[in-house]
């Protein structure tokens, strides 16, 4: 590798799969659901936990749900192109209705099942959503509140008719009826249901799917049949998805991730989705079914390694120890056994003792223990909890999707899977990075355009059919993009370095010491950084170490701590040495501030997200002295106590120097 | 640890109900079964067969059925020895006086004849609550330990009053080895304490367990306490006049009725309570227990080689047996069965504590 | 909410006429006459040691009045126990919990079920063929109660281990189970937090709404008696003072005096 | 008629030996719940101990010794037996006494030996005739018999001082009432407990004596406690007087039952017919005797 | 706390499991084993203790003395039934197959195990010596191949005291219009004389009854006011174990005389006799051999045995009625060793070898005394067809202190109980579907 920066990549199909062959000419999900019926007739296709057993329909009964639904849509008046909401929890039905809707034309629209009232009204009337189908009577509710500002809203299907008794309304029906009515629908056109299928193209609108959109309106994504098929086809091919496969369908069904996972791929796979008794039982359920096949963001992966680490806090002394060993044994060896590579024959048994003890039987209590494939994206994850679950001989992978791509833009293929990257680009998807360093794909998944937002549409999608992420990103030289930061967010050094503030801050965080961190250096000669200290962790390190302290300022101000804090700091920038692109950006003084960056303050964001511009303002002295090539720093502020009283907090500050590496690309490659 | 559970879910409430939900217990059965029909006949001695087998197979089958009615009814039984003489005088009986008769039809009738002597003495039942009840059934074992030494008919005039089993044979088939009499019983059991496993998890069981946790609020759902109560004492001398059958014919061969006397009642008591109360398996591991203790105490002395006169280990042996009474019940009032599943349990959440 | 939410209260279901009551010298009732209407909510209140639990266990055959009928679904009669009571549709709850303590809540409510069950002995113990459809069957319908109780994740713990707000719900599905005609609640609510308290009180009106059932209640929280109950039937010492509406009985004289402890 | 008194008597006197039994078990009943299957073993523990002890020391001393011994157990029985097993099932708590009656049994043996001892404390034998006048032939009992008859007379009577008039003897009481308002009298529950035992201690020596000199101290005393049973059933688990009368009851009924209806059957009917004789009166009263009456609330 | 507990206990139970599984131990090959049925523990050790104390003094008594029998040395272990049956039948299967050449002949001791042996000896080809105990019938070997009720069956004693009271009264003549009644133990034990003693009132007269005294017997004042009430003429005393002492306190306590209760083989013992002190004085038993300590085989014993302290007895207790009967029992089963070493060699025989041995038993008065047995035993021969070899006994009586023959060997009539024997014998065989060996043809 010749150290200069790869800017474009694309990936071919693969192509050859047994799917696709199945599916040749089938371009509708319709289609593919008759398919499925057949080949796949007796296998099952949803499952849904209720009534204390796993309530199983296989594909072919499936496919008559789905007839009499579609039928019965339609003999309630929905026309092709008609909008249908689907609003509720993961339920099988409300799967269903997707499929019943797209069998004649229609266009089902999820929307956010905990959406307030207000949210939905917005969606219904910007879908101009005729019909909607609703989980139960509290998305009934939400619907009957908004059914007067929206005319639009025909008729409302609800699912589940507890409590439902004594809303006499007439254009309430419950799923049964519609059920009904699509059956004696069928009785007399025991052939409308194909042929309404057969009317419909690959270039149909498959689904409207809503962004949730971080500032303004949510915008309606419009996907085609083929975005999603093609999408879903390549990406089942790439991690070899089969029938067999088994997974749990949790997450917002209006989202697009569920919607290629739990529709999409299941489709084009052939493999059952499971659905959760209730959003309480998530966990429960998971462990019930044992999917082959998991996604989660990195949050669920986050919260699930923590509750195993307080859980096995309460353990013995003999199985903590077991843990400890185990763990620490895996964290060594098990990424590289699921990654294929050679291990020692002792490290190998002793991994076999240590699946037995502890491996299996964890993942076994988490409902890990079949599990093939596992997805983690949306955001980046600590590569503690990364490799925690690898070395468990969980196959976590990162991706990286959009809605408009219709989810894959990278997938990170088997052997190559790294904490810190998403992946190369999937099949047949084409990335590139513009010159400010944001991100461009281009794919079959690429959508059509944003529902009544040409303005918008126009915006993110070029002319020549590259689509704009708003993410920042480069290629490494192993050829796996890392996505740094927002596009918007990133900046340069004064020498023109790509300097993105929240790879690095993540970078740092990662480490338990490391409690937040807030990077600076945007015009500036280098980058420089607060640390906030984690109490527990240092506090515990500390004490380890023999190092008495008074509290936090005292501890954070420690000359030990601070060589603690320069070696991780050091460690990023070792990190760091390794990237052509932020090479250049790293770490060279920071200081640990004396005390808690706090949401009382307003340094924090009420989700904990640093608010860095109100920081940078508020300890300006002590940005002033990072640059300034200061050895100390005062600062003084104003607090908020946890009883409310203000009072004023100052302190004198040591700068610390981290050493900065050259750059070394070819040790990232081997 | 070693279950591995995730993905073993339940589609339908046949498999959600079975016995045994969890693969890892039904291979863990399976493997039971194997040693028990495969192996033990294969490699163990006529002496494992005959002298900790038979009686362990046929103490656990009299456990079942003293654990249906007091473990799953709640009516404590110091009867079991009497019915169990019931069943072994009226499978005598039957083949003194029907020689024709096949010997399953034997067992079957005797266990009839044992059911309805215990409906009869489980009538007071309705009147009579908790140790009361416990005593009176006292007079069932009494009685009927009498009945069968004076009543001279029972024992077809036998001067001696002691009564031999006839050679047995079932479809032609002789039981005259220790390992076909083995085969008969096991049989036997393992039908018998399925068919129990099924009464308890059906609707049976549960009217029995609920007159056992409060007979008021069960009659008001609708469940009859005497009907209840009554069912269990057939079910429950039904098993004990089979194990009787059993005890007599194939373990003794010849026996009196001092064979069935209070002893037997205790013993059987004993290993409900330590096996524990309202489990099957728990009949199991009581009647193991109970059995093994003794036969340990008497040959670890002499396997290691420490001469002890047999009245000295005869002592000890009461003494540890009653120590280690006491010791379980402290540590697990509610038997091995319990302790079994509290381990089960850690398995099944390992390395997790809870 | 009251009887306008679209039920139709009915005819006369039980009616008890002049049942007196005694223990030994000790008068628990005296000629306490009042009936109950079909689908209603009905409310006994009353001080305590009024004899509202006696009503209660008078009506469902636990104790048997020296005095009096009790006729319900047209048909009197004064001497039957517990069990014909059940066996003709009267179910109920305890004021203190009388659940099976060694059973899961599946298997507590399941006993709901005995009655409806007619499999005999040996079909059982094979647990095949009819045995276990039945089993199944009625299986399915258990799951439907704890899914209306909202009791999914306690379905094979056993009741011994639960909150008492729980084990009270528990109690509840098992009388569900048997489909009454007639559900006597012995203060349901007792001992119950607030948040529990609206729980108890939706299930209540779900109940009555969702199945039709009738209810009678005896409830100490005049709130909930007041929200809940079509009509209130008030004793005090045993005898009957005051009949209506929850309006009417509010507004009583007598019923005032009652709880406010005037002397007799 | 004579004879009829004679059988009478014997079954009185009897009886009484069973009362004894009974006795101890009752106050430990009364006092902890505790079903005490090992009152049995107690009594032949207690009967071994003073024999052999007499082998040794002189017969007060023995006495004395063999009352500490009982203490010792008593203290022993509650700290490893009953402490660990507080609030446990009454099942579970019978289950362990019957251990302990096991532990006893073996134990007693071990230390004391397995043969038959002759207690002798010189307790007259011999049979004597009285009520010559009243009855043709007189009636024949036994002198010792009589003997027993005045010590469990004086043993009730001081049990029943103890009870009504000490401090400890009301608390007894009070816990057999209610167990709470028993932690209110002062006395701790544990402290109770050693005092019942070694208070049911004291009477299985005493049983032990009158039992051993009758028939020789050896194992099968410890299957008295058998007998004992009907006698609780008659008499009520928890009343003193109910064991007396009860005892009297079962051994006068089942020697008048072995004597007079025995032989129609065979003979040996005494051994149920007491139980029988104790569940028939079940049927009618099911609380036994004096019992106190059960009355089922919901 | 409890936890660990859990923990600690399964772990010792598998461990427990473990040394089980690994039982087993070499033996050497010039051994002749024994197994022992005792009882020293339960309502029947005063009885158990002592005749397991006398033969097992007699077999150390071989070892010490002459290296056990021509050179093969006795190994026995003792296995403590508790004379409860199921107990000795694991007892007879755990210790069948030890030694090297298995369990050559059993001593059940105890009537209920006799009966459970007699069914699977013929199986385990062991032969049961059952001296003086055992089933009546049982003498008949051409039915009972494995049983050797030795020196007298429960009809031989019977037959043995009514020839006594006969006797007494003047010839069985007077015995007509006597009330003879029978306090038995109310198992099999018990129950065994009965019909020989109903075939007997039928013939000569009296009046007889049977009253029995459940098990372990120390309920019998119903009983005794039965026997006060009836007066009966004499008393049978057919008991084991504490009952026996019992029958003799409650008969000083109704007044019966003693000296008219006469007491079958197994209640005739010190501890029967103790325990009531003075209440014995005159009571009779009747006993199969001699009492006391002065022959010469106690001497031997005393000297080889006791003096290296070896003694299983207390010395004092050397003597004794039942230490007697256990040195005769060990006696007779270690002369048919003789004769089966002196026809299959002197090495370890096998159950076969033991009961063709016993079969071809014949214990000589030459051979009494050579091993200092005379006066203790009568000299006996056994046959195929007569497994019981000779029926003789003499009755003895309690001074207070000690026992005195109060009469000869007087000798059971072999012409009332050989048919009885036959009889019953034969319908056994039915019963089991045996057919009899010709015992004409054996030999």
């Amino acid at each position: 590798m010749d150290g200069s920066q790869q800017t474009t990549m694309r990936r071919p199909a693969i192509g050859g799969g047994r799917s696709r062959a199945r599916l040749a000419g089938c371009d509708t999900f319709p289609k593919v659901l008759i398919a499925n019926a057949k080949d796949f007739a007796d296998r099952a296709a949803s499952r849904e936990k209720d009534l204390g057993i796993w309530q199983t329909w296989t594909w072919s009964q499936v496919l008559e749900e789905t007839k009499k639904l579609a039928a019965g849509l339609s003999a309630l008046g929905a026309k092709r192109g008609d909008k249908i909401a689907i609003v509720g929890d993961n339920r099988p039905r409300l799967y269903w209705t997707m499929c019943a809707a797209q069998a004649i034309g229609c266009i089902p629209v999820p929307v956010y099942q905990d959406a307030i009232a207000a949210e939905m009204g917005f969606v219904i009337d910007n879908a101009a959503a005729r019909f909607a189908v609703a989980e139960d009577q509290e998305q009934v509710d939400k619907l009957l509140q908004i059914k007067d500002a929206h005319p639009n809203l025909e008729t409302i299907v609800f699912e589940d008719a507890r409590g439902m008794r004594h809303y006499t309304q007439p254009f309430l029906l419950s799923f049964d009826k519609v059920q009904e009515m699509g059956a004696a629908l069928l009785q007399r056109d025991s052939g409308f249901f194909e042929r309404e299928v057969s009317l419909g193209k690959g270039d149909d609108i498959a689904v409207m799917l809503y962004t949730s959109g971080t500032t303004g309106q949510p915008k309606g994504v419009v996907l085609t049949h083929t975005n999603v098929l093609i999408t879903s086809l390549n990406a089942a091919e790439l991690d070899n998805l089969t029938e067999n496969e088994e997974t749990l369908a949790y997450l917002p069904m209006a989202w697009v991730g569920d919607h290629v996972f739990s529709l999409g791929q299941s489709y084009v796979a052939g493999f059952a989705v499971g659905c959760p008794e209730s959003g309480a039982t998530v966990m429960t359920d998971l462990r019930e079914l044992g999917p082959t096949y998991f996604f989660a963001p990195p949050r669920i992966w986050e919260n699930i390694l923590t509750t195993v680490m307080i859980r096995m806090e309460d353990a013995g002394a003999i199985k903590r120890w077991l843990f400890k060993r185990f763990m620490d044994h895996a964290k060594r060896i098990g990424p590289a056994l699921l990654d294929k590579k050679p291990v020692g024959l002792v490290d190998r048994l002793l991994y076999r003792l240590g699946d037995l003890l502890v491996y299996a039987p964890l993942r076994n209590t988490l409902g890990f223990s079949r599990i093939r494939l596992a997805y983690t994206a949306g955001e980046a994850i600590g590569p503690d909890i990364f490799d925690f679950y690898r070395s468990l001989g969980i196959n976590v992978k990162q991706l990286y999707g959009m809605t408009e791509a219709s989810v894959f833009i990278c997938i990170q293929p088997d052997g190559e899977v790294k904490p810190d990257t998403v992946g190369p680009p999937g099949p047949e998807v084409e990335v590139r990075i513009e010159e400010s360093g944001e991100v461009l794909f281009k794919s079959p998944g690429v959508f059509l355009a944003y529902y009544k937002n040409d303005k918008a549409t126009a915006e993110t999608k070029t002319a020549d059919g590259w689509v704009r992420t708003g993410d920042a990103g480069f290629f490494g030289a192993d050829g796996h993009l890392r996505i740094v930061d927002r596009a918007k967010d990133v900046g340069k050094l004064a020498d023109g370095t790509l300097f993105a503030p929240k790879y690095l801050e993540n970078k740092l965080k990662f480490f338990p010491y490391i409690k937040e961190a807030v990077a600076f250096g945007a015009g500036k000669d280098f980058a420089a950084a607060f640390i906030n200290i984690d109490l527990a962790a240092v506090g515990n390190w500390a004490e380890r170490n023999g190092i008495v302290y008074g509290g936090y300022a005292e501890l954070a101000a420690h000359p030990e701590v601070y060589k603690l804090i320069k070696g991780c700091v050091e460690q990023v920038n070792r990190d760091l040495s390794h990237e052509t692109t932020l090479a250049g950006s790293q770490i060279k003084r920071f200081l640990v501030l004396h005390k808690e960056l706090d949401a009382d303050d307003g340094e924090l964001t009420r989700t904990r997200k640093v608010r860095r511009n109100f920081v940078q303002d508020r300890y300006l002295p002590l940005v002033d002295a990072l640059f300034s090539g200061a050895q100390r720093a005062h600062v003084e502020t104003e607090v908020t106590f946890e009883d409310g009283r203000k009072g004023r907090l100052q302190a004198d500050l040591a700068i610390g120097e981290a050493e900065r590496y050259p750059l070394d690309p070819l040790k990232k490659a081997s | 640890m070693l279950y591995r559970e995730a993905g073993q879910f339940k589609t339908t409430y046949g498999d959600d109900q079975a016995i045994f939900p969890i693969r890892q217990d039904r291979l863990g059965m399976a493997l039971i079964l194997l040693i028990a029909y495969v192996a033990l006949p294969l490699f163990a001695t006529d002496y494992f067969i005959t002298s900790i087998m038979i009686p362990f197979l046929i103490y656990a089958l009299a456990a079942i059925g003293l654990n249906l009615l007091t473990g799953y009814c709640g009516q404590v039984s110091l009867g079991t020895g009497g019915f169990m003489a019931v069943g072994a005088y009226a499978a005598y009986n039957f083949t003194i006086r029907m020689p024709e008769l096949n010997l399953i039809v034997v067992f079957i009738l005797a266990g009839g004849c044992a059911a309805m002597v215990g409906v009869v003495f489980g009538i007071p039942s309705l009147r009579i609550k908790g140790f009361y009840l416990a005593v009176a059934t006292l007079a069932a074992q009494f009685f009927l330990d009498w009945a069968f030494a004076r009543i001279k008919w029972f024992t077809n005039y036998t001067p001696s009053g002691s009564v031999a089993a006839p050679p047995l044979d079932i479809f032609g088939f002789a039981i005259n080895t220790p390992d076909r009499r083995y085969f008969l019983i096991l049989a036997i059991v393992t039908v018998m304490a399925l068919a129990a496993k099924n009464l308890v998890r059906g609707r049976v069981g549960r009217s029995w367990m609920a007159i056992r946790d409060m007979d008021i609020a069960a009659e008001i759902i609708g469940i009859r306490p005497l009907r209840a109560k009554l069912s269990a004492f057939a079910v429950s001398s039904f098993y004990a006049g089979v194990a009787g059958a059993l005890w007599a014919f194939l373990h003794l061969g010849a026996w009196e009725p001092l064979a069935f006397d209070i002893n037997r009642s205790f013993i059987l008591l004993f290993m409900v309570i330590i096996g524990g109360l309202g489990s099957i398996l728990g009949c199991f591991l009581g009647a193991a227990f109970i059995l093994m203790v003794p036969l340990a105490l008497n040959q670890i002395p002499t396997a290691l080689g420490i001469p002890l006169s047999t009245a000295m280990i005869s002592h000890a042996e009461f003494m540890i047996f009653g120590a280690m009474i006491v010791f379980f019940l402290i540590v697990e009032p509610h038997g091995l069965a319990r302790l079994w599943a509290l381990g089960k349990e850690k398995l099944r959440l390992w390395p997790f504590p809870h | 909410m009251t009887s306008a939410g679209g039920r139709r209260i009915g005819d006369v279901l039980l009616k008890v006429e002049d049942i007196s009551l005694s223990f030994g010298g000790v008068r628990a009732l005296t000629g306490v006459s009042f009936d109950i209407r079909a689908h209603e909510i009905r409310a006994i209140i009353g001080p305590n040691g009024a004899g509202k639990s006696s009503m209660l266990n008078v009506i469902n055959g636990f104790y048997h009045p020296q005095q009096g009928k009790i006729i319900f679904k047209d048909i009197a009669r004064t001497d039957i126990g517990p069990y014909d009571a059940a066996s003709r549709g009267i179910a109920r709850t305890f004021q203190n919990i009388a659940l099976f303590r060694g059973m899961s809540t599946l298997d507590n409510i399941m006993t709901g079920r005995l009655l409806k069950m007619k499999e005999n002995l040996f079909w059982q113990a094979l647990y095949w063929g009819r045995a276990k459809k039945e089993e199944m069957e009625h299986r399915a319908v258990v799951e439907r109660i704890i899914d209306f109780l909202e009791i999914q994740s306690i379905r094979k713990v056993p009741v011994g281990r639960l909150p008492y707000g729980l084990q009270k719900r528990v109690e509840l599905g098992r009388a569900l189970a048997m489909e009454p005609e007639l559900l006597l609640l012995d203060e349901p609510m007792a001992g119950m937090n607030v948040e529990e308290k609206e729980d108890m009180c939706r299930f209540i009106l779900d109940v009555n709404d969702e199945f039709g059932t009738t209810i009678a209640l005896i409830e100490h929280d005049m709130g909930v008696v007041m929200d809940i109950s079509d009509r209130v039937v008030v004793l005090d010492y045993g005898k009957k003072i005051a009949d209506g509406t929850p309006d009417e009985v509010r507004g009583n004289q007598a019923v005032i005096d009652a709880y406010l402890g005037v002397k007799h | 008629m004579g004879f009829f008194v004679e059988v009478l008597f014997g079954g009185f006197l009897a009886g009484v030996l069973y009362a004894l039994v009974a006795l101890g078990f009752v106050l430990i009943f009364k006092a902890s719940g505790v079903f005490n299957f090992a009152q049995g073993a107690m009594v032949l523990f207690a009967a071994l101990s003073l024999v052999r002890l007499m082998e040794w020391m002189p017969i007060p001393v023995a006495l004395l010794v063999s009352v500490a011994i009982m203490i010792v157990f008593a203290l022993v029985v509650e700290r490893l037996v009953l402490r660990p097993l507080v609030n446990q099932e009454g099942i579970i708590l019978f289950m362990a006494t019957i251990g302990v009656s096991y532990f006893l049994d073996g134990f007693g043996q071990t230390v004391w030996g397995s043969e038959v001892y002759t207690l002798d404390l010189g307790l007259p034998k011999e049979p004597v005739i009285i009520l010559e006048s009243l009855f043709e032939g007189g009636v024949l009992v036994n002198k010792f018999d009589l003997v027993a008859a005045v010590i469990a007379g004086v043993l009730v009577t001081v049990l029943a001082i103890f009870f009504q008039k000490t401090r400890i003897g009301r608390a007894l009481r009070a816990v057999a009432d209610d167990h709470q308002a028993a932690q209110s009298v002062g006395i701790p529950l544990r402290d109770i407990w050693v005092i019942v035992w070694s208070t049911s201690g004291i009477v299985a020596l005493v049983a032990g004596i009158v039992w051993g000199s009758a028939l020789g101290v050896q194992f099968s005393i410890s299957l008295v406690a058998l007998k004992a049973l009907p006698v609780l059933i008659l008499g009520g688990f928890t009343s003193v007087p109910g064991a007396i009368i009860g005892g009297l009851i079962i051994g006068a009924g089942e020697k008048l039952a072995e004597v007079y209806i025995g032989p129609t059957f065979g003979g040996g009917i005494e051994n149920w017919f007491a139980y029988m004789l104790a569940l028939l009166f079940l049927l009618v009263r099911p609380q036994g005797l004096f019992g106190e009456r059960i009355i089922e609330r919901v | 706390m409890r936890k660990h507990w859990r923990i600690a206990t399964l772990g010792a139970l598998g461990a427990a499991a473990m040394m089980l599984a690994g039982l087993g131990e070499a033996m050497a090959q010039n051994e002749q084993f024994l197994p022992r049925l005792t009882y020293r523990t339960g309502p029947y050790a005063p009885n158990g203790v002592p005749f397991a104390n006398g033969y097992a003094d007699y077999l150390n008594l071989l070892n010490e003395r002459d290296g056990g029998v021509n050179g093969v040395r006795l190994t026995f272990e003792e296995c403590e039934t508790g004379y409860d049956t199921a107990r000795g039948v694991e007892c007879y299967d755990r210790l069948k197959g030890k030694g090297p050449t298995g369990a050559a002949v059993v001593d059940p001791l105890s009537t209920g195990i006799t009966f459970a042996l007699t069914e699977k000896a013929p199986g385990d080809k062991i032969p049961l010596i059952t001296m003086g105990y055992g089933r009546s019938e049982s003498q008949d070997g051409s039915v009972f191949g494995w049983n050797f009720p030795l020196l007298g069956t429960y009809w031989a004693a019977a037959d043995i005291i009514m020839n006594y009271v006969a006797q007494k009264e003047g010839g069985y003549a007077k015995l007509k219009g006597k009330k003879i009644s029978l306090v038995y133990h109310d198992s099999p034990y018990g129950k065994e004389p009965i019909p020989l003693l109903e075939e007997l009132a039928k013939r000569h007269g009296f009046t007889f009854a049977a009253l029995p005294v459940t098990h372990p017997g120390v309920e019998q004042k119903a009983t005794w006011l039965q026997i006060r009430q009836n007066r009966p003429d004499y008393v049978l005393l057919w008991g084991w174990g504490v009952m026996n002492s019992t029958s003799i306190k409650e008969a000083a306590a109704v007044n019966y005389p003693r000296n008219k209760m006469i007491g079958v083989w197994w209640s005739g013992a010190e501890p029967d006799v103790t325990p009531a002190g003075d209440g014995s004085k005159g009571y009779l038993a009747a006993n199969l051999h001699a009492v006391g300590d002065q022959f010469g085989v106690h001497r031997d014993i005393y000297k080889i045995v006791y003096d290296k302290g070896k003694g299983a007895a207390k010395k004092e207790e050397v003597g004794h009625v039942l230490y007697n009967r256990g040195l005769v029992n060990a006696f007779l089963a270690t002369e048919a060793m003789r004769k089966g070493q002196a026809r299959f060699g002197n090495k370890p025989l096998t159950g076969e070898q033991m009961r063709w041995s016993l079969e071809n038993l014949e214990v000589t008065a030459t051979r009494i005394k050579e091993a200092g047995f005379e006066g203790l035993v009568y000299p006996m021969k056994l046959s195929c067809q007569d497994h019981m070899g000779s029926a003789r006994a003499r009755i003895q009586q309690w001074d207070g202190s000690k026992w005195s023959f109060v009469s000869d060997w007087i000798e059971a009539d072999r012409k009332l109980l050989d048919p009885m024997v036959a009889a019953a014998a034969k319908k056994y065989a039915a019963e089991k579907k045996i057919t009899p060996r010709d015992c004409s043809k054996e030999m």
